[in-house]
């Protein structure tokens, strides 16, 4: 792998750029691998490398029917924060905070993770009960998260409007400054190019269209549309598609998918400090190192594979951001896109074994995905190489459902991710 | 004892923030009280109602039919608004629950509920559908017709009882938003 | 009169002159111009400085596509806007405008320096740096980014403009209003059809208004124009959009329109919006959105001075503005040719044509070489010459794959022309296929997926005369016809060639500073290397080298990096595949996504009849959802708690009045009720007698507690039903859904009275005092109208429905009056308990009087993962019942298991101290990070007629632990506190049924 | 915004409509009789198809009727409605504009 460093530019570019070498190799699918993962989004991507990197399985791929990154992985609003309610939450985003702090020098790829703290508004004495109870539950995990008055949130972010006079003042707010954004396609890229590194084939362009299993009913084989690849292991991290995909190895889950819309706005300097999030008026907001602002909306009402939504989801989103933020009703939506949100009844996700033996799946992320990239590989690349769950994903299993051990952070705290 | 049978209703509405808009473009204004009642029944006993009521209930779909002081107003295959004279009220209630007798239904005095709102002029349908998705044009929301729909954020019934002029029916906490979306709405008709 | 102004000519009027600013200097103008060519016609093309390397930059084209070109508008404090493209700013008295991303100024920049270091800062090269030491990039590295990067400066004040919106339907839409636009929506209209033509531009015609050659039927094209409009204008069915741009195309024919209503005048109306966002639903849609031309790819293709063909025709035709003085022409299409001529005619100096053609055919070529033009074919260009503007261009001669220097031409402009790439953004994002044509070496539009069509340039349909009858046959389609009209038409024929990706340089290497992607500074090279590194998906290639995502979309720059990168990897155009076109078309302004919503008007606030009594006794309200409820009532400077601690003890002493009318409220009627609420509810219905009423909870489906309320029988066939107030839409729709889809077999119906009836609560040991004078009909002494009795009469004559509950744990009533009538019926009730010491009481006393008896509320003792057990409701459970909603998922045995969270009441040792709700609790002291956390407060009060807190909680296996200690760790230290009974005033409820 | 078609009112956009998840999800009439496994099956399992769904919406903001479509989801064209209560419509040709 070339080393990335302000002197590798350097000299390089003293030699015109010519040496530069691909990221990663453009791999074929071999006859058969230890382990396949579907998917080639940051979570799969991520989790072949720590497969590779801290169980020693080098033998694997990750295939993908599109590009790498191409899914919600380059689709989202790239909010970080690890200030969940139940305990299971917590302990998974922080694990992923954790590792997200590191990333760039751990991948030898800025990733651009910047910590530069998420804020929760609470408009209402309900919300008030609602943050503060994370607040505290945070605080006894190990989770920073603190409590702001209205003004000390002004302080933090001058934008915001607390006048008493808008519809739903703010009352204050819970403030993760560990919380932050990332830049999402250097996840998948860095993901990728250091799991290229350690011998994994990413194989784009080549969709899974069906699973052998041997007589005891176990994986023995991926279909796919570049040929039949054998295997005993697959760990699927599709997303929005994960019912499809599953459905191929007569799984069925308790998943639905929708539309989910984001924004962003013309670039600007610097005017925006931190990333913003009000649930009881449905907006979140923070600004890229491009300039950006970047908005995301709510999903659509109903299932779809479309990727895209409704103007009115966009007209809603805006009218909270002008309400909140005044002074950007001048600025201009420069471009809109959508992804596909696979969402459970909890919200929570679903990291665990499936009930055919060797198929593994990452799915049920809804909103929330890109935040838990890095621990949700990691906890998944452990179930994968051990066929256990590690003790941080053993509670997001299929099961919970049927069991009711909800995990419900939605019911619990109805807060967006 | 106070006895308040007297006092004029409405007063909610008396102490709200909007009074009588009149201007080139249109003219919006609260409508007097009404008797409500929301009828509730299978289609054949709705139709029953027809004669105690006075008004013989719209099969189509949509449709309002008036009669005298009275309408029904089609909401739902087994909804109908009956709208008539608040003195009526006990009247309206009596006849009703002697004609459909032992059938299956659901009589509620909604009254109070809501209250009327009725804009008009010629820029009336501009400023509906400033707020409303729906086609106004006469083609697809002809005179006579009503239903339950959206302004912006309030859930209303739009009834077009004449080509320039809409009753509007809304719940009573949502008044103040709808007048004031209307209004604020027509304020560019007028410069 | 400025230099570059020409002679005659142009849409300007020349008879006023009038004044703006650019940067602080003030120049003349005509109304008419915009910006951009007000500031060519006094001789300026350094307008902007690029995104990365800050290069000096003029303007290159002269519409939308404008990548080079953003200013900031500036009307007053409050009205600053960033970004706009100065070819769509039009010019009104005194418009102050300023450059952007350049300090000091625009002739010299600091930040030009970058420029020197572009072989450092090539593609994604900070995907590569600032990782060392970690800490650096938070501190450092990105706050300089950040700075460096970004365009204009954001507004910082409030916006005090309006928006307006309008939802529209049509038969016909059509986009654009050029010539094959203005046919279209002419034929629908004969027709009969309600059309809605829209344009961008300020006037409707398009390139025809800077085409002063082509006749149609006999009328100038301007003047068919004109003629055409007022046709429009006159057919009542026709409504015509100038200014308006359709930014995006919804699934089923729904498309976002933005009006721009006042940022061409100089003093707009105070109740004009600046823009209006039309929601249009169109049965069918005509896209006629043209095409745009194509820059050339060459090294030092950015100076100032080097621009689009056409542009400068439009600036020479439509505005009188000459672009330079000796021009030199680069171009693989013959449209550049009649640009020549034009711009010759006008007194300009045309000092080559560099044809990057073999050979030439057609009238043009011909005029040109009459009028003594030099024409250069099989040429490129393999460098320019100028640092603020262009001085020189340096020419190469192709032969084969062979590329001489040919030589060096002054000249202060260079007007290039690649031929012509048709917008098909509208249609792509309809989700519409697009198709490659090699023959117009363009995508086209190919399957659509709505009902819509394409026409004219945009479908790669060239000429005044191919559009029109274009226009006109898809017009009458998507009318649903067909049409005779017919068109004469006196053209010049043009041949469809053009060139796409980089221009053939000496050596075959891409030249140095070859730009594809103005805005965003990405060049040559940089897609170099990015294939280099390994990124081949057009995608990747994209969003590593940001090339197409500047805020032009890409508009001058997808097709020849596409082309490029096709070149590159050795594969043909179609097989490199395309990025995806994405809403908006041009930028849209926030403030008309949002439209009237702001203040009261972004949520609909909801006040009871009571609120305007509330208010006059001054007090604070909070918000429930919509509503807006009293919270308490301060006397003289009365702090929350001391107002609460006062309002508490009236109702436990005397008496207090409390409106409760924002309670959900259903009527459910009908011979089978009672059988419906037995499915629903846990509880059992079948035994309540009229005239009674129950404490109801509501379950979901997955067993946990969803609403709870009191329902009272009215009659056999009739229950009155309480939700809580957020719940009551929810409930309701609960409701309808197991009766229309489950149900069917049930004869029963909804009726909503939430806000039929006010509701007022009167509590307190002398509620039957205050209440018996006022009512007429009833009894409501003990024996009559027991404890959860319910009857109805009259209170001040007004009918009412009287129920006898209380969520206080007092003697109480509750009053349901038609609403008209609440706040005289409520005067009345408080006159009335004058004598008796009656209080009005808000939502914080009424929390603190519930939680004194361990009543819950849902959603705060309950939060979606609570079953009835948990919260002590076990009692309420119809144990006989063979079902109800929730009860299976009851049955299993998680539901069941000893450690589930059950609630419990706290005291603390300390009497005055109060526990935070939200706060955690542990079952040993001393904890570190992570604990073992146990359970959380849900409510905390201090109860002044207890004399010491309360609390209620949730607690792992909590009535086990009934006299445990157990601790909330709080950051000042773990707190100690014992577990209670949840009840904690009158256990044995005496004064309840009193 | 989706343009959908009430089978009582007619094409109505969709803000007045409230999607109501997947459809033909029949309550079972003993749920005591469905074991753990059976009773999350109906509770939670969804076939999310990618392709001709099978879906409930509400005319919540109209006549408020439950009703039933077939949605292709894939490009969110309406192939049909139909009341509640009526079997799923054979489909003679997929596709075709809504």
């Amino acid at each position: 792998m070339q080393r990335f460093s302000a002197f590798s530019i350097i000299r390089r570019g003293l030699t015109g750029n010519e040496s530069w070498r691909p990221q990663w190799r453009r791999a074929s699918p071999k006859a058969s691998y230890d382990a396949i993962i579907v998917g080639g989004g940051g979570h799969g991507l991520g989790a072949a490398y720590y497969l590779a990197k801290e169980h020693g399985l080098t033998n694997i791929a990750v295939i993908e029917k599109g590009w790498i990154g191409g899914g919600n992985t380059g689709r989202n609003t790239t909010i970080i924060r690890s200030n969940y309610l139940f305990d299971e939450s917590a302990a998974l985003y922080d694990h992923s905070v954790k590792l997200w702090e590191d990333l760039s020098q751990v991948l030898n790829y800025n990733v651009m993770f910047s910590p530069r703290g998420v804020m929760m508004l609470a408009h209402n004495v309900h919300d008030i009960q609602v943050l503060k109870r994370h607040v505290h539950a945070n605080r006894c995990n190990g989770v920073d998260n603190e409590w702001l008055s209205a003004e000390q949130a002004k302080e933090f972010c001058p934008p915001l409007n607390i006048s008493p006079d808008i519809r739903y003042p703010v009352l204050g707010a819970a403030l993760q400054r560990r919380g932050g954004t990332a830049r999402h396609d250097a996840v998948a890229w860095g993901y990728a190019r250091a799991a290229d590194a350690l011998g994994v084939d990413i194989i784009e362009n080549c969709e899974v269209t069906g699973f052998q299993k041997d007589a005891h009913g176990a994986i023995e084989a991926v279909q796919t549309t570049r040929g039949l690849i054998r295997t005993k292991k697959v760990g699927v991290s599709a997303a929005g598609n994960t019912s499809v995909v599953l459905g191929l190895a007569g799984v069925s889950l308790p998943l639905e998918s929708f539309p989910l819309q984001a924004l962003v706005s013309e670039p600007i300097k610097p005017a925006f400090p931190c990333v913003v999030m009000s649930n009881t008026i449905h907006a979140y907001i923070s600004q890229s190192d491009k300039g950006e602002l970047v908005i995301g909306a709510g999903t659509d009402a109903y299932t779809s594979y479309t990727q895209r939504g409704g103007l009115h989801i966009n007209t809603h989103t805006l009218d909270a951001i002008c309400e909140l933020f005044p002074m950007f009703r001048r600025m201009q939506m420069l471009r809109n896109w959508g992804g596909i949100v696979d969402v459970t009844p909890d919200r929570s996700p679903i990291i665990a074994k499936t009930p055919v033996p060797g198929l593994y799946v990452n799915c049920g992320w809804g909103t929330g995905g890109f935040k838990a990239t890095p621990g949700s590989a990691n906890v998944f690349a452990w179930t994968i190489a051990r066929d256990e769950p590690h003790p941080i994903n053993a509670p997001f299993t299929i099961e919970r459902f049927r069991d009711g051990f909800l995990i419900d952070e939605a019911a619990a705290a109805a807060v967006a991710h | 004892m106070a006895d308040l049978t007297g006092i004029p209703t409405m007063n909610h509405l008396t102490t709200a923030r909007i009074a009588p808009q009149v201007t080139r473009s249109h003219w919006l204004a609260p409508l007097a009280p009404r008797s409500r009642f929301s009828l509730r029944a299978a289609p054949q006993v709705l139709a029953l109602a027809g004669a105690a009521f006075g008004v013989a209930p719209s099969e189509q779909a949509c449709r309002a039919v008036v009669q005298g002081t009275r309408a029904a107003l089609w909401l739902s295959p087994d909804e109908q608004l009956l709208l008539g004279l608040e003195a009526d009220t006990a009247s309206i209630q009596a006849d009703l629950h002697a004609a459909l007798g032992k059938a299956a239904y659901s009589l509620v005095d909604v009254s109070h509920r809501q209250t009327a709102l009725e804009i008009s002029g010629p820029n009336a349908a501009d400023i509906l559908n400033g707020a409303s998705p729906l086609d106004l044009s006469l083609a697809a929301f002809p005179v006579g017709m009503c239903t339950r729909t959206l302004l912006d954020k309030a859930d209303i019934i739009l009834w077009r009882t004449q080509h320039d002029v809409f009753h509007i029916e809304v719940w009573r906490s949502f008044t103040d938003y709808v007048t004031g979306l209307l209004s604020v709405i027509a304020r560019e008709y007028e410069s | 009169m400025t230099q570059f102004r020409a002679a005659k000519g142009g849409r300007i009027d020349r008879s006023s002159a009038i004044e703006f600013e650019f940067d602080g200097q003030t120049y003349k103008a005509h109304p008419g111009d915009t910006l951009a060519s007000a500031l060519l016609a006094n001789g300026v093309h350094l307008v902007g400085r690029s995104f990365k390397y800050h290069r000096p930059r003029g303007l290159l084209a002269a519409g939308a596509e404008e990548p080079n070109a953003l200013v900031g508008v500036w009307r007053d404090s409050a009205r600053y806007t960033p970004n706009l493209r100065a070819t769509t700013v039009e010019i009104y008295p005194g418009l102050k405008a300023e450059s952007q991303n350049r300090s000091p100024s625009l002739k010299f920049d600091r930040a030009g320096i970058n420029g020197l270091f572009s072989r450092f800062i090539g593609a994604g090269f900070y995907y590569k740096t600032f990782m060392w030491p970690k800490t650096a990039w938070k501190s450092l590295y990105e706050p300089t980014i950040r700075e460096a990067a970004g365009l204009g400066r954001a507004p910082t004040q409030a916006d005090p403009d309006r928006y307006s919106n309008r939802h529209a339907h049509c038969d016909v839409l059509v986009v654009g209003a050029g010539a094959a636009g203005l046919s279209a929506a002419r034929a629908a209209a004969a027709a009969g059809a309600r059309v809605i033509l829209c344009d961008e531009q300020a006037e409707m015609g398009g390139s025809l208004l800077s085409d002063v050659h082509t006749r149609i039927n006999g009328l100038t094209a301007s003047a068919w124009v004109a003629s055409v409009l007022q046709e429009l204008k006159a057919n009542p069915r026709v409504t015509l959009l100038a200014r308006t741009t359709a930014f995006g195309y919804f699934p089923h024919n729904h498309l976002g329109l933005n009006e721009k209503l006042t940022e061409h005048v100089a003093a707009p109306k105070p109740d004009q919006p600046r823009e209006r966002l039309w929601q249009v639903r169109a049965a069918e849609v005509v896209l006629a959105m043209g095409a745009i031309e194509r820059p050339l790819v060459f090294p030092g293709n950015d100076l100032p001075g080097i621009l689009l063909a056409d542009a400068a025709r439009t600036y020479l035709q439509r505005y009188g503005v000459k672009v330079g003085s000796v021009v030199a022409v680069v171009t693989a299409h013959d449209s550049a040719y009649q640009t020549a001529l034009d711009l010759h005619a006008a007194g300009v100096k045309i000092a080559v044509i560099a044809d990057t053609r073999a050979e030439v055919s057609g009238d043009l070529a011909a005029q040109a070489w009459a009028a003594g033009i030099r024409i250069q074919h099989n040429s490129t260009v393999i460098g320019t010459r100028g640092k603020l503007r262009v001085t020189g261009i340096d020419l190469g001669q192709v032969s084969g794959s062979n590329v001489q220097p040919l030589e060096s031409i002054a000249c202060d402009t260079i007007i290039m022309s690649g031929g012509w790439t048709p917008s098909v953004h509208l249609h792509s994002q309809s989700r519409g296929k697009l198709v490659w044509d090699e023959s117009l070496s363009a995508y086209i539009p190919g399957q659509t997926a709505e009902r819509t069509r394409s026409v004219g340039s945009c479908r790669g349909i060239f000429g005044i005369a191919a559009s029109l009858a274009d226009g006109t046959k898809t017009g009458a389609e998507a009318a649903g016809t067909t049409s005779s009209i017919t068109y004469e038409v006196e053209e010049t024929r043009l041949a469809n060639t053009g060139f796409i990706g980089a221009l053939p340089q000496p050596g075959g290497k891409p030249g140095d500073k070859a730009f594809v992607d103005w805005q965003n500074d990405v060049t040559t090279k940089d897609l170099a290397l990015a294939m280099r590194e390994g990124f081949e998906s057009v995608e990747h290639v994209k969003r590593y080298t940001t090339n197409g995502m500047a805020t032009d979309q890409g508009k001058t720059s997808n097709m020849n990096a596409l082309a490029f990168l096709a070149a590159g990897l050795d594969k043909p155009i179609p097989a490199v595949g395309l990025t995806t076109f994405r809403m908006p078309y041009t930028p849209v302004t926030f403030g008309s996504f949002a439209g009237y919503s702001r203040g009261e008007l972004f949520d609909p606030v909801r006040r009871t009849a009571i609120h305007d009594w509330a208010q006059a006794q001054g007090a604070v309200f909070e918000d429930v959802g919509a509503w807006k409820r009293a919270r308490y009532f301060p006397r003289g400077n009365e702090d929350m708690h001391a107002a609460v601690d006062r309002e508490c003890v009236a109702v436990r002493q005397n008496c207090g009045i409390f409106d409760a009318s924002t309670l959900g409220k259903i009527e459910v009627v009908g011979p089978d009720a009672a059988t419906f609420l037995e499915r629903l509810y846990v509880n059992s219905w079948a035994n309540l007698k009229v005239g009674q009423s129950r404490y109801g909870i509501l379950c979901r489906e997955d067993g946990f507690v969803y609403d709870d309320g009191i329902i009272a029988r009215l009659a056999e066939d009739r229950f009155h039903v309480t939700t809580t107030t957020g719940g009551a839409a929810r409930v309701y729709a609960f409701m309808e859904d197991y009766l229309q889809t489950e149900w069917s077999d049930l004869s029963v119906w909804l009726t909503s009275i939430s806000e039929q009836y006010s509701v007022i609560a009167l509590q307190g040991p002398a509620a039957r005092r205050v209440l018996e004078p006022l009512v007429t009909g009833v009894d409501v002494s003990a024996q009559a109208l027991p404890h959860m009795g319910v009857v109805s009469g009259f209170i001040c004559g007004i009918p009412m429905r009287l129920f006898r509950v209380s969520f206080t744990g007092e003697l109480g009533f509750e009053i349901n009056v038609p609403s008209d009538y609440g706040r005289a019926v409520w005067e009345a009730i408080y006159a009335s308990g004058q004598p008796h010491g009656i209080v009005p009481y808000g939502t914080e006393s009424m929390h603190v009087l519930r939680a004194e008896k361990g009543y819950i509320i849902v959603g705060q003792e309950t939060d979606g993962t609570m079953t009835p057990d948990d919260v002590g409701l076990s009692w309420a459970i119809g144990k006989t019942k063979p079902d109800f909603v929730g009860k299976r998922s009851l049955a299993r045995s998680s539901m069941h298991a000893k450690d589930r969270k059950q609630l419990v009441g706290l005291r603390t040792q300390d009497p005055k101290l109060v526990l935070e709700e939200g706060a955690q609790i542990v079952d040993s002291p001393g904890q570190k990070a992570p604990m073992r956390l146990i359970g959380h407060v849900t409510s905390s009060y201090h109860s002044a007629v207890l004399g010491h807190s309360i609390a209620l909680a949730v607690v792992r296996g909590g009535r086990a632990r009934v006299g445990q200690t157990l601790y909330v760790p709080m950051p000042t230290g773990d707190i100690p506190v014992i577990v209670t009974s949840t009840v904690f005033y009158d256990s044995e409820g005496a004064k309840l049924h009193g | 915004m989706l343009l959908i078609q009430c089978p009582y009112c007619g094409p109505r956009p969709e803000l007045e409509f409230a999607y109501g998840g997947q459809a033909h999800i029949a309550r079972p009439l003993k749920p005591a009789d469905l074991n753990d496994d059976e009773w999350a099956a109906f509770l939670y399992m969804r076939v999310n198809t990618k392709g001709v769904h099978a879906e409930r919406w509400r005319h919540a903001r109209g006549c408020n009727r439950f009703f039933n479509a077939l949605r292709d989801t894939t490009t969110d064209h309406f192939l049909a409605v139909y009341k509640t209560g009526e079997a799923r419509p054979a489909l003679n040709t997929a596709g075709g504009h809504s």
